[in-house]
């Protein structure tokens, strides 16, 4: 390949130089960070203000899912964090439940990120953990019409006859608010199975990936609220003022993000002269 | 009667299965018994049916190590890591009725299995960089397109796009809140008519994928 | 979170920080034996895993019922064992029954719900006017009906696209092209965001920051 | 509405399929990715080594929106299995469905069987991976150890869809994407060579088949979409004049 110019050398790249750059440009900013500001867009304002204010009431009783395993902490958790918090700063009564396996760290490190909320707070009483469900869309459409049947039992099992809160919650009927915060399709089943066919009040804590197919829904109104990626979750933080992981973690996000753009733009560079040779 | 045990009472019984959710959701606005049993049901054979995909992969790897396939060894490793989870996990769940009880199994579910689990849900990190840098190339008006799309949101959805133009966020949010709808909409759309089509077909028995061979062994 | 002192849990630390380099030789160098090994390594535990935890919910949500009087619980308990005769040959048309109520119960939810959300809303999201006179919202009202209109086209499968249909279904491409750019820059976010994760992490147990 | 629409498609539906088995001929419109398969297989038989097909790990057969794709995509497998059996060339199905397993295997089965070649089938061509990450580890493994010639993405993906493709990029393999996973498009039309995009993966296994019923339900789906064009488009007209009598009927 004697023969490369430089706009050929810049269209073929090896991959793995691009690997190297990009795990060494998102490490840098944890040493020496930067700290923008983060700019709250309405779709996250509308999903806190849902959680806020008049628009839940004491003993409102909240679904939470944990549709996002430990992989995806870094993106999911900050948002439900805030969410979760807001909720018990609210007085609401929170159902938390899980699609994936792992569901007892996500739910162990909610705990302690919102210690203090939960000091106050009475297992069974106040919240609950339902832990893992399998089953996909046939569960949740079946937690919708007889919730006792897909948790017969919580997480640590205690029979839902004996936890308080749960002699509350039979259905759809008895829920004010559904959050869910998704890697996988969890949320698009809530979507379908209680919004759609109950009309249930529903918002979803996604990735950035689904925001492109989330956003839609939200602005059809089947969401009340969305928050997309750790972005949201940073705008989140700087909502409920408390800046936490995902407001950390947006340095390292810009420094990435301007180095795909940089690599895209050497790319067409070279692509688009050559071209012009040719 | 070979072929009405093989075939058409099984057409009969996943029809008969989803006219019971149809019926359920179009007059049964609360809540249907009968619908909702079969669907519990449904829950039920979905969880035991996972353990299928267990037997065939044990099955796999026993062969491999009897048969000393080429990389056998990481067959033994992946049977030796098997076992040790899936022992000390029962006992745990047996004997308190949660597994992350036993200590082996905690340490390895914490110290092994979250840690790859991250490590290979973000390596998509990589693959889609150099996905991005092949794939965004104004070779035409359709790639173009895509190009600016991409790089707009790209730059909007970290808080330096900002500051590298006051433009961007506007027109990264343009992207992502109106210039992808009508996109991502008729995913929607057709994929819903695509979804209640093929469920119509294999109902009706047309569909290859849902017969794979019912008529015969 | 601090960094752990007891030893186990320094060791099992240092076993996840380990188990990453190996998996990440793969996109950084090439494939490898050590690769194989964490590879190896965590498909036999996810597996494990995976087994417990449905094992232990099919005791929670059928055997547990089923032992407690509910005798009902019987049939999806038979049901469900049925699939296995998969691996009997001469028997493995019995699997198809619990495919069956699977597959009924799938195609059943997945008719009823999709349309609403993802027809109907859609429609009517799309055609209702912007209740302001702002210049910028009605540009998109009709950006986002002509798109929809044309790229619904794009998607009729039994006509060729060519005639009065040439224009319509090609604008309809250029829509879904920037829907997918669009997609595709927001997923560079949410995949950037797991990589930081794990690059905080290898910088956290090197004691670099703080953990 | 819901109620009308589904009533109203499946009888759309239904008619069109009798007026195919009638005898009159509906035709699908070209699909590359369709008719790039014999292709695929060729470029195998011609470098002596396999191709791969992969469903992805999210359509278990109980999900509604998942399910269909993966049932999909076994259409397809056999289609692609028949081709490699006629082309003496290996097939490895890779799948991390469990409740699907059954299906894949009995498909291939039946492909053989199909081709005169009963006694070539091994079982041991479908490959099992249980759960996402380990999916996607094993395929990487594999497509690095085994290096198919091409490979066949179609179904229902996840996040695995680009790390896949770009390991079947990095060994040069021929790929042919497609899924209903909006979240997984961009990816796989970034990366494979030929694409089905959306409904097109449903439409395929109406294509390979040739079967007039089929093709006339997919006749009487483009029925249903002129409709909602012209629904979408009238009703665009009588919204911007503040008119909103399309959108109180469907939303009904």
């Amino acid at each position: 390949m004697s023969g490369q110019n430089i706009f050929d050398k810049l269209q073929n790249i090896d991959r793995r130089v691009f690997y190297w750059v990009l795990f060494i440009t998102l490490m840098v900013p944890f040493i020496m960070p930067i700290g923008l500001p983060v700019k709250v867009v309405k779709n996250t304002r509308d999903l806190y203000e849902g959680v806020t204010g008049d628009n839940i009431n004491p003993g409102d009783i909240a679904i939470m899912n944990f549709g996002y395993g430990v992989s995806a902490w870094s993106e999911c958790a900050p948002g439900f964090t805030v969410c979760a918090k807001a909720l018990l700063r609210e007085g609401a009564r929170i159902v938390f439940m899980g699609a994936h396996y792992d569901v007892e760290l996500s739910y162990n490190k909610l705990r302690s990120e919102a210690a203090e909320d939960f000091a106050t707070k009475q297992y069974g009483v106040d919240y609950v953990f339902l832990g893992y469900f399998a089953g996909g869309e046939s569960a949740i459409a079946q937690l919708a019409t007889d919730s006792w049947t897909v948790y017969p039992e919580d997480h640590y099992r205690t029979p839902v006859s004996e936890i308080p809160l749960m002699q509350d919650f039979h259905g759809w009927q008895d829920v004010a608010v559904v959050l869910s915060s998704d890697t996988g399709d969890v949320g698009s089943y809530f979507l379908r199975q209680w919004q759609g066919a109950h009309g249930t009040k529903l918002a979803e804590i996604g990735i950035a990936m689904n925001g492109s197919t989330d956003y839609p829904y939200y602005l059809a109104g089947n969401y009340f609220g969305l928050s997309i990626g750790s972005r949201g979750g940073a705008e989140l933080e700087v909502l409920i003022g408390e800046p936490g992981e995902a407001t950390t973690a947006m340095d390292s996000i810009n420094a990435s993000h301007i180095l795909i753009v940089l690599a895209v733009i050497l790319a067409n560079v070279g692509y688009l002269v050559q071209r012009r040779q040719a | 009667m070979s072929n009405i045990l093989k075939r058409e009472a099984v057409f009969a019984v996943t029809g008969i299965v989803t006219v019971l959710m149809f019926v359920e959701y179009f007059f049964f606005p609360q809540d249907w018994i009968v619908a909702s049993t079969i669907r519990n049901w449904a829950v039920i054979i979905y969880n035991i049916s996972l353990g299928l995909g267990g037997v065939r992969l044990i099955m796999q790897h026993t062969m491999g190590t009897q048969r000393r396939r080429e990389n056998w060894q990481f067959s033994v490793l992946f049977l030796v890591a098997f076992v040790i989870m899936l022992f000390t996990g029962l006992a745990g769940y047996l004997g308190t009725g949660v597994a992350t009880s036993n200590g082996i199994y905690n340490w390895l579910f914490n110290n092994v299995y979250t840690p790859l689990g991250s490590t290979t849900y973000a390596i998509t990190g990589f693959y889609i960089f150099s996905a991005a840098y092949r794939a965004f190339r104004a070779r035409n008006v359709d790639a173009a397109l895509m190009l600016i799309a991409g790089c707009f949101v790209i730059l909007s959805n970290a808080p330096v796009g900002e500051v590298i133009w006051s433009g961007i966020p506007a027109i990264g949010e343009w992207f992502r809140f109106v210039g992808q709808v009508p996109g991502m909409r008729v995913f929607g759309v057709v994929g819903g008519l695509g979804t209640i089509a093929y469920g119509f077909r294999a109902l009706l028995g047309k569909e290859r994928g849902f017969y794979a061979g019912g008529a015969e062994e | 979170m601090a960094y752990p002192t007891a030893t186990l849990d320094v060791i099992g630390l240092w076993t996840g920080w380990l188990l990453m380099l190996m998996i990440y030789s793969y996109p950084l160098y090439k494939e490898n034996v050590t690769y194989r090994f964490a590879e190896h390594i965590f498909i036999g535990i996810f597996l494990a895993i995976n087994l417990v935890v449905n094992f232990t919910n099919v005791i929670r949500i059928c055997v547990t019922p089923l032992l407690g009087g509910d005798f009902m619980m019987i049939v999806p308990l038979v049901m469900g064992i049925m699939i296995y005769t998969m691996l009997i040959p001469e028997y493995r048309w019995i699997s198809r029954y619990p495919i069956a109520v699977l597959v009924g119960a799938g195609f059943g939810l997945g008719m009823r719900g999709v349309i609403k959300p993802s027809i109907l809303d859609a429609i009517v999201s799309t055609i209702t006017a912007p209740s302001t006179g702002a210049m910028m919202d009605w540009v998109n009202f009709l950006y986002i009906a002509v798109g929809l209109i044309s790229s619904v086209m794009y998607f009729l499968l039994t006509y060729e696209h060519t005639g009065a249909l040439q224009a319509p279904t090609r604008i309809g491409r250029l829509f879904i092209m920037i829907g997918l750019g669009a997609y595709f820059g927001n997923t560079v976010l949410f995949r950037f965001t797991m990589l930081t994760g794990r690059a905080q992490f290898f910088l956290q147990v090197l004691k670099i920051i703080p953990m | 509405m819901t109620f009308i629409l589904l009533i109203l498609t499946f009888a759309l539906m239904y008619y069109y399929m009798y007026l195919g088995k009638q005898g009159k001929t509906f035709k699908i419109r070209t699909l590359p990715a369709i008719q790039a398969i014999p292709e695929a297989v060729g470029r195998a038989a011609e470098m002596g080594q396999p191709v791969m097909w992969t469903p992805g790990i999210a359509g278990g057969l109980n999900d509604s929106t998942q399910g269909p794709q993966t049932l999909a995509a076994i259409s397809i497998l056999e289609y692609v299995t028949e081709e490699c059996v006629k082309a003496g060339v290996k097939i490895a199905a890779i799948c991390p469905l469990p409740d699907a397993l059954p299906l894949v295997e009995e498909t291939m089965r039946t492909a053989y069987m199909s081709q005169g070649k009963p006694e070539e089938f091994d079982v041991e061509s479908v490959r099992f991976l249980s759960g996402q990450s380990a999916y996607m580890t094993g395929t990487l493994g594999y497509l690095q150890r085994e290096r198919p010639a091409s490979t066949i993405l179609v179904g229902g993906f996840y996040y695995e869809s680009v790390i896949i493709a770009e390991g079947g990029n990095t060994i040069g393999a021929m790929q042919i994407g497609g899924t209903n996973n909006t979240h997984q498009m961009p990816f796989l039309v970034a990366t494979c060579d030929y694409m089905l995009l959306a409904e097109e993966l449903y439409a395929a296994g109406a294509a390979i088949s040739g079967n007039p019923d089929m093709l006339g339900s997919i006749k009487g789906e483009d029925i249903i979409k002129l409709l909602l064009v012209a629904l979408t488009g009238v009703g665009f007209l009588l919204g911007a004049a503040k008119i909103n009598f399309i959108a109180d009927l469907l939303r009904m």
